[in-house]
């Protein structure tokens, strides 16, 4: 086979079991084998039982994205078939279980039967059917068994005695093919030299923004559950007492921010994480956050909505609830991670700037990248820098106020047991020292004061590179987004300038407030500027027309999914080629609120 | 200054301040006559004679007359929104088990808005002294009926009178299973301080009602202090059944310790907890290698 | 067709359907052996006995596995937000006394994010019945721990055991004053049935704990099966403190009807209020002219 | 005495008791007197006592504004000398408490002593020092004592024995005047003819909205109390069960948004009221009756923020919170009345739009127009039309669905009772039946249906002509508006036509949707676009930048005030010498998030 990247995706009914772990072991021991994995995958409407497939990208390098063909599928039962074999490339393979289904495949695409139900009655372990295809995979992509061995061991060694079962059945899978399916490997991807000694990371973006939040010094957690963020409490909930934390899972999303603002209001550096429900629930308190000035910060795992809305799915809907939900002006920061490896990175911006200008940080991660498991480098500890939140001197000899104006709108701050530093964090309009007064002085320095922080935060940017740019810095078509949503963009930008077509990406990860000046420079002379993002409206395409008064081409996805590569390439090639026919007028339509329907290429 | 990872390491040493020493020296916002008044006199003498140095003491209230509280005393202090008080003093208490935290406020704010927080508070057994003056309205919104209203009263937003019968903070508390549990009465300030005075001290979560008319939307005064008396001496505060049966009881108001209990408090737990998992030189680093591949 | 003013008035005739002519044809989602299942059955029964018209049944839900309650059933349904079951029944009740509202949810949905209604839903004995799927976990989310697990339960969000002592949701309601208590038991469906046609029968608010497993997350079969027995048969439903002394106990679950009283319901007392204050011909001139100079 | 209308501003310490009885007493006598009437007062941060002020303007015909310079300030004590001295004007008048103060007055100011503490001791009637007060205003202001008389009866006759002293405290206070102030009445405003015939109300913003409220058909309320909203649920506590209704207080915002969906759910027209903090809690609900297609409405008495704020003070600054404040795209309207009058007639259309649209309806009042007393013509009833709810035919043979798509999105509705019409209101994304359902088509048909709704409700802003416009159409120079500031625009722009400076004027009723072609038409060929609001950022002004990509000039003022419509003249004037001097050029800044800070001009 000549791509050097494989899009294999595994179908069934999760009450059948395992199609998850099937998977995540496959993933693993691809990624043990040194090659570089990206998942995705659905969960089911059900409880359990219910439609679920997962999917796996792999390469020798970092892949990008989900993909947009199938090289595999492999189908446990005849939904899986029906749903997905369209999608499968001409030249691909189908691997499917001859006792559920029997598929009749047009030409070019190579099928082959993998007798589940009966190999797992063989070796009388009717649940082991999910490892029985891994061990069909490992032998069909050519990869060793030794490596399997060791993951499966690994990742589902807990029981000796269910280990055992589990190995049989990898073993079964193995030798299945081996005597019966004579074509060789039909995928066989190589490992580059020395892969497999490279630090790198199988991970989710969930997992990264916890491991980053405890690099970020957060020593303090409340949060309640809710799908798809609850995994970051649980990460939380196992290792902050490790580290001498707390982790607490509170009532409900007023008692978690509640919590967390108390923690925060004692010193600790502190974190709750939600999704868009339990988001809105937290408004009222975020504003009390920013009026008593204290710095905490709320993870937004954003899920399909409105409402209860679709909680297993992608949206990218919560941006303008992040920056504009509180009653009056209530200036805070939003900041927003661009992949897996980003949300380390990032969660560590967060908390520095919360703590640096004490203010809430409000950080929007998504669905996409929360659940995905993916292989990224080891994290660079090295490049972890702790912005400490600037504390009041006792000695400095002045009575303390905890509202002091300043240049830069911080104040210093005190912390319960420091003598004199005596205040009370005032939700109420108050002057310096935090006593309640609505005098118009008070008012309109404390107003200010608020506002110039969140202000001065925009110089972070560049001091941080809180930003993406890549692709041709000359190029008349432009990308400009964030999110998760980069992921398909690179591949889909790469795909478009070997093909001789230019194009220049940024993406911003400073959601508001916005920097202007990099923006405006970098979509100055642009004769179009694609926004792709996965929410109805064009939330962020809006707040650029806003902001920037240019027209962009707000590329938009509402079902749940996010974009594939394909979408996002033939964007830019219908872009380039409008360019062309009318060579010199900008290519753009402008959002607006009357046409309020989604453009017909967004509605896939 | 600027701070560390960690807040940190305080030692407090016992204050020796005359309780007018812990008074902010912000003049009270209340009505004249105000039962608050009452509240705050036993509260600053309580604290001066627990000798509780202003720096470790945190004090919390939500919205409500009462709930402007923190801004008179001396000490650190939150302001925090309707209903959220206990939260947030929670998050202090977790945060900064060295401190002595204090959540006050009013009726309105703990029993309606706040009521989804305090059987968790309870469950959890955080070491909190929870002061809550009832006076059986809203005071601050100028005259609402609150949870503790009796039945019937008639105010501009109940003109023809209230249907709901109100709640019973102590009967709900002690059979969520509070380890502290007491009524005062603002005009009764000597009792009123030594209740505040072991609230803080139990170990765990206490709560203390205590009955603080308002003067200007529903003088209780007379009627308060025509039902209020103090528990009989035959009732033992580790008897939970009578605790209840004292706490049922409408008609008199019982003032005094109803029930307490020595119970293993969230902190205790936790922190036993913590002790047990935390490894040394557990980090980062450590963490990550688990998802190396 | 359009509506005028008001809701048109509806009459209802007792219907004659079987249990099965209740589904809704739209198959529960839930995972094989959930307890849910079996409260469904003893549901669908309990309405057919009761001769209930379709169209006269409001199920209210908030969110989680036992929330999805509602559209499994052929009936006006409400699958709102997390935790405001509660009061959007109320709302439904008092704009629409007519109808029979019930409300089902789960313990995380009732206890946890829903405790703030709960109080406030016995103290004015809206006509509700309420029945709590309790599995003692979040079974939507996937196994968390809820306000009803028991203390030291192991699940990924409390890897070391918890350290909160659980609620006890039955004498909680007892002593806010609910009307009618019980519980039952999913595996008991026969038992069950007749406990949710008492609830539903009952006039005034009704709290029905449902000891239910969830086979998934957190199985409690042989647990529950092991301490659920019924009353004794001297207990008196009308003896307050009989029934919170059963709720108490912790060792044994006790199944049946914990407490029951007949009081006015919110209904009651705000129709009887409302005839005394209607006036005849009045109406926004009237109300205006007040406002005249 | 030359000007035509008159403003009086009393002042003292609240606790002293009676210095907004004394305002409004007067208030009302001279509206029975046959004057017009506009009210304005503080309210002390304190809970009793505390400083608080009382002004009125009074006139022969309508009056649309506070004033700004008074004509006579009475003065209880030193401390409302000191605060409010300044702002009399050159002619004007004080009158002063002589047992509390002795003032040493400028040139041109007449002053007149009162010895308030004294009369009040000589009747034996410690608190009649109010009522003194307004019989000597009486006088003053050569009124009618039997109307006075008549007024003391009407507001103050609960108790016979306390009546009486009231009755005799005006009379001294009457009489004080008549023996011992020897000018004639300084202020003799003269009523229209025939002006006391009329059908005039006085009453606030929140009782206007109160009785349109049930003119609207409300028949269900449920509410949570908060300053500056609970009258509205007081109001209603008294009114909906005279009229077969239902109020209740609930145990917070959430359950009081909850109860209103249940009711709206089973066919009631239903409402709660709130202000800016409590908006903020019922944001998950707002989404979840978007979701469910609810018809209810939810007004927000807006108060100043962010967090508690000043919740004595008026902000305009929940605009945003009400257009972007739930979790991913969740359709709905916000609608917004100008006067105390409009609070009637527009929250009528509050209700009409939520039925017809089944959308949740978003109502912005604020705290100047909702405690502000007025005389106002009397409602005209006969313009009130319900616009019914759309229900499903049982007869119409099909089986039902909930959610059917529908041309205009508007599905038929069934309710409980109806055979044949069960359904569930669903939160998760669902089919036309209301089961959960996350499939591409039925999400693409429901994001569409839900939004369709609400982008054809725009079609109301003319059929409904929800917009005020006046001034001169080819004006160069224009305003374009929302909510109460209208009134000091009316006067200001009077004041600048009659200076022969023409301005045209355009306020918007319904801020969401936006009407583009009526907003865009206005404002094409301007030269100067004032945005005046009270608000920090310029929410409106950064709205109308946003879709229409014109600079604006955006008047802002936070402090928590009204705008004086001197200010608002003033900046006409500036703008108009700048228009004048840079004759071609548009005159504008562009209101930049880099530059959050408010404009100097707007900084009072
Ligand atoms: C979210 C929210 N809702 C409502 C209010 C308005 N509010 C302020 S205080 C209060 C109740 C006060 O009653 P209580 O707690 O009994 O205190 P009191 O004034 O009687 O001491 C209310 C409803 C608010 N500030 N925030
Ligand atoms: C505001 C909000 N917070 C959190 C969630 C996530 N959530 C959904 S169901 C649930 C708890 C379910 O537990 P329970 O009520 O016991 O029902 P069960 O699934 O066990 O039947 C949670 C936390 C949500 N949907 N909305
Ligand atoms: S209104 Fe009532 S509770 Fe508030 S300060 Fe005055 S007397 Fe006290
Ligand atoms: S997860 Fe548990 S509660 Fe949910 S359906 Fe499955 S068994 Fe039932
Ligand atoms: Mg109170
Ligand atoms: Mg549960």
């Amino acid at each position: 086979m000549s791509s050097n990247t494989l899009t294999v995706r595994v179908g069934g009914d999760s009450a059948a079991g395992g199609i998850v772990t099937t998977g995540e072991v496959f993933a693993r021991i691809a990624a043990y084998a040194g090659l570089e994995v990206y998942t995705t995958r659905t969960i089911p409407a059900e409880i359990k039982g219910g439609h679920v497939m997962f999917q796996m990208r792999i390469a020798p390098t970092q892949v990008w994205s989900q993909g947009d063909e199938l090289d595999m599928l492999v189908a446990f039962d005849q939904e899986s078939i029906d749903r997905y074999f369209a999608m499968v490339r001409s030249g691909g393979i189908l691997v499917y279980n001859s006792n559920d289904s029997k598929p009749s495949m047009p030409d070019g695409i190579t099928q082959y039967a993998l007798p589940l139900n009966e190999l797992a009655k063989g070796i009388n372990f009717q649940r082991g059917r999910n490892i029985i295809t891994i061990g069909a995979l490992v032998k069909l992509f050519g990869l060793s068994f030794e490596t399997a061995t060791d993951v499966v061991e690994r990742q589902l060694g807990r029981k000796k005695e269910l280990l055992d079962q589990n190995l049989l059945a990898l073993k079964t899978g193995y030798e299945y093919v081996e005597q019966n399916i004579t074509q060789t490997a039909p995928y066989h991807l190589q490992a580059r030299a020395g892969a497999t000694k490279e630090e790198r990371l199988v991970l989710s973006g969930n997992q990264a923004l916890s491991v980053g939040a405890i690099a970020a010094g957060c020593r303090f957690f409340a949060g309640y559950p809710i799908t798809p963020a609850s995994d970051i409490m649980e990460f939380l909930a196992a290792e902050l007492p490790r580290v001498g934390g707390t982790m607490i899972q509170a009532e409900d999303e007023m008692a978690a921010l509640a919590m967390v603002l108390g923690a925060a209001y004692g010193g600790a550096r502190a974190m709750t994480s939600t999704s868009g429900p339990g988001l809105a629930l937290m408004q009222e308190l975020i504003g009390h956050a920013a009026m008593t000035e204290l710095p905490v910060v709320i993870v937004d795992v954003q899920r399909a909505g409105p409402s209860t809305g679709m909680p297993t799915k992608v949206t990218q809907g919560d941006l303008r609830m992040s920056v504009f939900g509180t009653n009056d002006d209530a200036p805070h920061i939003v900041l927003a991670p661009v992949s897996v490896e980003d949300n380390f990175y990032q969660i560590i911006h967060a908390f520095n700037l919360a703590e640096k200008y004490q203010v809430p940080v409000i950080f929007l991660s998504d669905q996409d990248m929360s659940v995905r498991m993916q292989t990224i480098p080891a994290f660079d500890l090295s490049r972890v820098k702790l912005e400490p939140r600037l504390l009041w001197d006792p000695d400095g000899g002045e009575k303390y106020q905890r509202y002091k104006d300043t240049p830069n709108g911080v104040s210093p701050m005190s912390l319960p047991g420091m003598k004199g530093g005596q205040y009370v964090a005032e939700g109420l309009e108050h002057n310096a020292e935090g006593e309640p007064n609505y005098d118009l002085e008070w008012r309109t320095t404390n107003m200010e004061k608020r506002a110039r922080k969140v202000r001065l935060a925009v110089q972070e940017v560049e001091a941080l590179k809180l930003y993406e740019r890549f692709g041709d810095p000359d190029a008349e078509i432009c990308i400009l987004g964030w999110g998760s949503t980069i992921g398909p963009v690179m591949e889909a930008v790469e795909r478009a300038q070997a093909e001789g077509i230019k194009v220049a990406v940024l993406y911003i990860k400073m959601i508001y407030p916005l920097h202007h000046a990099l923006i405006e420079e970098f979509i100055a002379k642009r004769k179009a500027i694609i926004v792709p993002e996965l929410n109805y409206v064009g939330q962020l395409a809006r707040m650029i027309q806003a902001e920037f008064w240019r027209e962009v081409i707000s590329l938009r996805k509402f079902g749940g999914t996010p974009f594939k590569t394909r979408e996002v390439y033939d964007e830019i090639m219908r872009v380039h080629a409008e360019l062309k026919k009318s060579a010199k007028k900008p290519v753009a339509k402008k959002v607006t609120a009357k046409k309020g329907a989604p453009q017909k290429k967004a509605r896939r | 200054m600027v701070m560390t990872l960690e807040p940190p390491k305080f030692k407090f040493e016992p204050a020796t301040l005359a309780p007018n020493e812990y008074k902010s020296g912000l003049p009270p916002v209340w009505c004249p006559g105000c039962g608050d008044y009452g509240v705050l006199a036993s509260f600053l003498r309580a604290i001066s004679e627990l000798r509780i140095p202003r720096e470790q003491l945190a004090i919390v209230s939500g919205i409500g007359c009462s709930s402007r509280f923190p801004a008179f005393v001396e000490a650190y202090g939150f302001h925090g929104t309707h209903g959220r008080a206990l939260p947030i003093a929670a998050g202090i208490k977790m945060a900064r088990p060295d401190l002595v935290v204090v959540t006050v406020g009013g009726d309105g704010d703990a029993f309606s808005i706040g009521m989804g927080h305090i059987p968790h508070a309870i469950r959890r057994n955080m070491d909190i002294a929870y002061i809550v003056m009832d006076n059986e309205i809203y005071g601050l919104t100028k005259g609402q009926p609150s949870p503790t209203s009796p039945v019937g009263i008639e105010k501009k937003a109940s003109p023809y009178g209230t249907v709901e019968r109100p709640i019973n903070p102590l009967q709900l508390a002690i059979s969520c299973g509070a380890t502290w549990v007491a009524r005062g009465f603002s005009s009764k300030p000597k009792e009123l301080g030594e209740l505040i005075k072991a609230a803080i001290q139990h170990k765990g979560f206490s709560l203390l009602q205590v009955l603080s008319p308002c003067v200007t939307f529903y003088d209780t005064y007379d009627h308060f202090k025509s039902i209020a008396k103090p528990l009989p001496a035959e009732h033992n505060p580790h008897d939970r059944l009578s605790a209840l049966k004292y706490a049922m009881e409408e008609e008199t108001q019982y003032l005094g310790l109803f029930y307490q209990e020595e119970s293993a408090t969230f902190d205790d737990g936790y922190a036993a907890m913590r002790a047990r998992v935390t490894k040394p030189d557990y980090g980062v680093r450590e963490i990550m290698e688990k998802y190396m591949r």
